[in-house]
């Protein structure tokens, strides 16, 4: 973890409500993994106030480079797209805990929801360039919303879009969904970002079907560093329930552990 | 300039510059972004004699310059206090203020006297003024008698220098400040955070789980400015200027108001390398204005008569 | 929606809508700007009984999300602001609310009963609570028991509706309502400006010529938004929320925690059709949320249990 | 007096500290005049919180425009260079009470120092249209903050500079100047804005030849619309001293009357 100021290289409109910032990132010495993230100063002003939290999307180490995909939804994410390129932008990072992958997982499945996509699509890079089969269920309010998440396609990823628009998105049609996936593919592991209903659904089917989850959370952060205990989440330890810090011991954590309320 | 004294004291303790952290805004985490040694003194995180779960969350939100917090001063307790916490800061050089909240005036009297034997504790602040906890936001501190007795438990049964945190949600500071003045205090922080509120016109609900907040940042700074300058008047004990410092424009404001020493919060936060640059650019003033010692700038505001 | 009930009560007084101006940031010179008659009320300047000079310059300074002002109430006096202030408003059909400033309850009374007379005054509020006069930023509304005296006099020699203008600068804002509900006061203004100081660190002098000043704008409107949750909790008098409200945000916001209406002070020196802005921001948040009467939102912050 | 959304037409350095801003200003019925002023929001953004106040530089009435001179000083001021052409600011006026020119007054005297120049300036406009001849000591620490002064020389103005650059402009030295200038011409009048020593000068050489002044103050404005009596000086009346806002009652005052402390 530093202070990074880096330079946008672009900072583009993808689709209605969701923009990508790519950042020269070779100042970033240390390995940044999927599910990690960056605590990222939206303008320069002194408002927004405090800095907003934003999970890497995706990593070109050949071009050293770093990407974002972010929905614009309040003051901060607003500013954010009035960054342009050659401006630098002043990021915390890399933080928190990411994704680990298994090294017997060759099919994995990803099940994400709205902004949970990005988080995701960092994993799925990684797990495409180990060669692990990825399954992805994508779920948004509207088909533009899902425009952001071709770039998975791209890679090769088996992506299935759900929508609010299309009506399939519904939580029982995203069970059927995945049980028929699971028939159809030897899926080692599960992995999820985005929404609370849909997370409880896999937490459900991932025990059922004996399968390790991993879960990106999401909290409100004061300092994103590990001192402020303001971002903590339950866990379900063999000592009972702990509360644990979102952007220290997160924000990914064990599917089966977390307690979702 | 030859060489600027920066070195400060409270009651025995020596702190080599006057720039610390604020606790609760600051963690052994933030190790890899600068050298802790540079520090004036280390002040972690508020202990409780027993784990504490904390607060519902959203535990933090932003507000118009500054954000409001209601941990609830999570803790694991003290025992794993002293072995776990306390043993990170050894291999620093830079004296330790271990801050202390407690349920009664006992507990802060217990505390304390446990937490004085740590061979690597040279301070304690006792957190007379946290908002969060029970009884809609009060404290200790809003009650000067009850301040007094803490104080003078407390420095009964320990040597240490001993700050006590003050709460700005007061009609006088001056008489709480003379309180632990005269319980025997041999230095007062000024101050804790505002308490606070907001709400979200669309679900309605207050933005912290727990209602009531603390608010910190620059929007509280010109009220603790003048609390400091209010304290500085009755007291000649030092004072921790503490509340919305983000630059070393404010940290030398809080001094001239009065403060001997600044502790800095929220803007950990928002620059984690503050500390560091308000120690620059206070060294920066006294070279342009040819101050060789900090102390010399103390309540130096030029007020009208 | 079909028809929105906007209008609210303080006591006898009726307003048409809960938008009104707070005193010392409105005046008769904005009458360009917008048309009065669309305002809950008209708040003037405060009076005072004798010409008053006024504090030194400067006056007011910019701070982080506010400003810092110590006028010191200039003033012309009682006479002049009958025969000249008074009058201008007369022609509009919205109701005026005087604020009356004095050095003592006995002062507070005669004036009260005299403002009373005038034919186009609808109510009073008595700023029991400006931070500028002598006393090294003290005031009435700090003494419950003053507090209480205060408005039982006023309330003595007048039929008006009373309106007592609180301080944030106490331990207990529940204590001082309490006393002023018990005095007989028909609303609470929640609250002046919270007492404040800034430092020019280059002059080394206050930047303020009176030294210290109140602090107001959106900095203090959580501290504001917790006064007013805290009011509502133990009174059922109507709360008028004044402090940062810059927006119809803000507005609803302070309605939320319990306001009946809400005074704007500052916001119009940014943004001096603020007033109008805001009532048409709180007439579509109605709107969407299918609010037909405005008194239906009072208070209605969703707290857990 | 009223909120006014300009568009800008240009926002360019012409010195080192000064920059020029010209607007859009059809909308402006009200007639502007010179010593007047508006009150500017100079960001968008919540922070600098207050307007800061610009006396107008210059008014085209043919092409609709107004201009401003200003000092980039702090917060505001460097706020206000980022604005570029297209873009609107809210300006609030026109405010205050301007300069008159007295009908008989066919030779004036103008002395300003620093930003003061901007606020003559309008008026040496207009003198210039209504054929009076004018006279101005421009006064300021560097040659370069007289750049910006130039436009006086081509509206016909005969200028003279004196600097702390070089050693010219001690208050004696200009004393001298003015002593000299009441001698080799008719002066009818004194203006005078941006320095209180200076002020103080031509008050006493004013007195001394019996000629009316008019001088223009600055003071820190809450409000700017005279409702908060933030602005206030003292004036000399017959019934004693008086307590005037500079807003309102000012910026521009009777020379004689004004208290300079
Ligand atoms: C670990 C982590 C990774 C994230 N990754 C991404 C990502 O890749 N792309 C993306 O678009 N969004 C991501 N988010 C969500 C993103 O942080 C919020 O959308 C953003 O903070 C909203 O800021 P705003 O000012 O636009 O909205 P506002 O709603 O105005 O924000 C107000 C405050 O609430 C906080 N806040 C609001 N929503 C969230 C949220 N969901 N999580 C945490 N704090 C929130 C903000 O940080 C801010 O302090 C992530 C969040 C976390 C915790
Ligand atoms: C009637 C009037 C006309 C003016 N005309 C011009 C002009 O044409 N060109 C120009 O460059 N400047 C002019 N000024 C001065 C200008 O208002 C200040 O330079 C400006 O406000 C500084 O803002 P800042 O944020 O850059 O500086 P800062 O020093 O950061 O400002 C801090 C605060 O102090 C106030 N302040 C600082 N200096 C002054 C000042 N001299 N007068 C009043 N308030 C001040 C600011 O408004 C702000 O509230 C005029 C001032 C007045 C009162
Ligand atoms: C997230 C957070 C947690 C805090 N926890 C504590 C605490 O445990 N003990 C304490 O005395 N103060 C605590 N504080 C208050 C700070 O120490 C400090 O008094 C306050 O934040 C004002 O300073 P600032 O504006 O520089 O942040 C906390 C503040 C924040 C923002
Ligand atoms: C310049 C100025 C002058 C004020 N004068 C008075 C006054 O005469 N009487 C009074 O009761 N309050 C006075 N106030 C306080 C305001 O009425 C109001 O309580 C305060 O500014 C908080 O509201 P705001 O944040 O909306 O400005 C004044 C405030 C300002 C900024
Ligand atoms: S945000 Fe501070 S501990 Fe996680
Ligand atoms: S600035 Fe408010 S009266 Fe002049």
């Amino acid at each position: 973890m530093k202070v990074n100021k880096l330079e946008v290289l672009s900072n583009v409109q993808v689709s209605e409500r969701y923009w990508h910032m790519k950042l020269e990132a070779s100042s970033i010495l240390e390995p940044v993994k999927p599910g990690q993230f960056f605590n990222i100063k939206c303008a320069e002003a002194d408002s927004p106030f405090l800095r907003r939290p934003f999970s890497i999307y995706r990593m070109n180490k050949a071009e050293k480079t770093i990407e974002f995909l972010y929905l614009m939804k309040g003051q901060g994410t607003f500013k954010l797209t009035d960054v342009v390129a050659g401006e630098k932008v002043d990021m915390l990072g890399p933080l928190g805990e990411g994704f680990t992958l298994g090294k017997t997982w060759d099919t994995v499945l990803l099940l994400a929801r709205g902004v949970g996509i990005a988080t995701l699509a960092a994993l799925a890079q990684e797990a495409v360039e180990k060669h692990v089969k990825c399954i992805a269920i994508l779920s948004a309010r509207t088909n533009n919303d899902l425009l952001a998440a071709e770039m998975l396609q791209g890679l090769g990823v088996q992506v299935i879009k759900v929508t609010e628009e299309d009506g399939t998105s519904d939580v029982s049609n995203v069970h059927r969904l995945i049980e028929q996936l699971l028939i159809e593919n030897d899926i080692k592991a599960t992995f999820t970002c985005g929404s609370k209903r849909l997370s409880k659904l896999l937490q459900k089917i991932s025990k059922n079907h004996g399968l390790p989850g991993q879960i990106a959370l999401e909290e409100h952060m004061g300092c994103a560093m590990g001192v402020c205990y303001a971002c903590v989440c339950d866990i379900k330890e063999e000592n009972g329930i702990n509360s644990v810090r979102v952007c220290k011991e997160g924000p990914v954590f064990n599917l089966e552990k977390v307690v979702l309320g | 300039m030859e060489s600027l004294k920066l070195d400060v004291k409270i009651g025995e303790l020596k702190l080599k510059n006057p720039i610390m952290p604020a606790s609760g805004a600051f963690g052994f985490e933030m190790e890899s972004l600068f050298d802790f040694n540079q520090l004036g003194a280390i002040v972690p995180k508020s202990i409780t004699k027993y784990p504490r779960g904390g607060n519902a969350t959203p535990r933090v939100c932003e507000v118009t310059g500054g954000m409001l917090n209601s941990i609830g001063i999570q803790s694991k307790g003290l025992p794993y206090y002293l072995k776990n916490i306390l043993p990170q800061y050894e291999q620093y050089n830079t004296p330790l203020i271990a801050s202390i909240s407690a349920d009664s005036v006992d507990e802060f009297a217990e505390m304390s006297e446990i937490i004085s034997k740590e061979k690597c504790v040279s301070g304690i602040e006792l957190n007379i003024s946290c908002p969060n906890l029970e009884g809609d936001g009060k404290a200790f501190g809003m009650d000067a008698e009850l301040s007094y007795q803490l104080i003078k438990k407390v420095k009964a049964v320990t040597n240490q220098s001993i700050i006590a945190k003050l709460t700005p949600n007061v009609t006088s500071i001056q008489e709480i400040a003379l309180a632990c003045e005269n319980g025997g205090a041999d230095g007062l922080n000024v101050a804790n955070t505002m308490l606070a509120m907001a709400i979200d016109i669309h679900t309605r609900k207050p933005k912290i789980g727990n209602v009531l907040g603390g608010i910190s940042g620059p929007a509280i700074k010109p009220i603790i400015v003048r609390l400091i300058h209010q304290v500085r008047k009755v007291t000649e004990i030092p004072i921790i200027g503490c509340g919305g410092v983000m630059n070393w424009e404010d940290a030398i404001e809080m001094i001239l108001a009065g403060a001997n020493a600044i502790q800095v919060g929220t803007a950990n936060f928002i620059n984690p390398l503050s500390m560091m640059e308000i120690l620059e650019g206070i060294k920066r003033y006294m070279t342009t204005y040819q101050i060789e010692d900090i102390n010399d700038l103390v309540g130096k505001t030029d007020i009208p008569v």
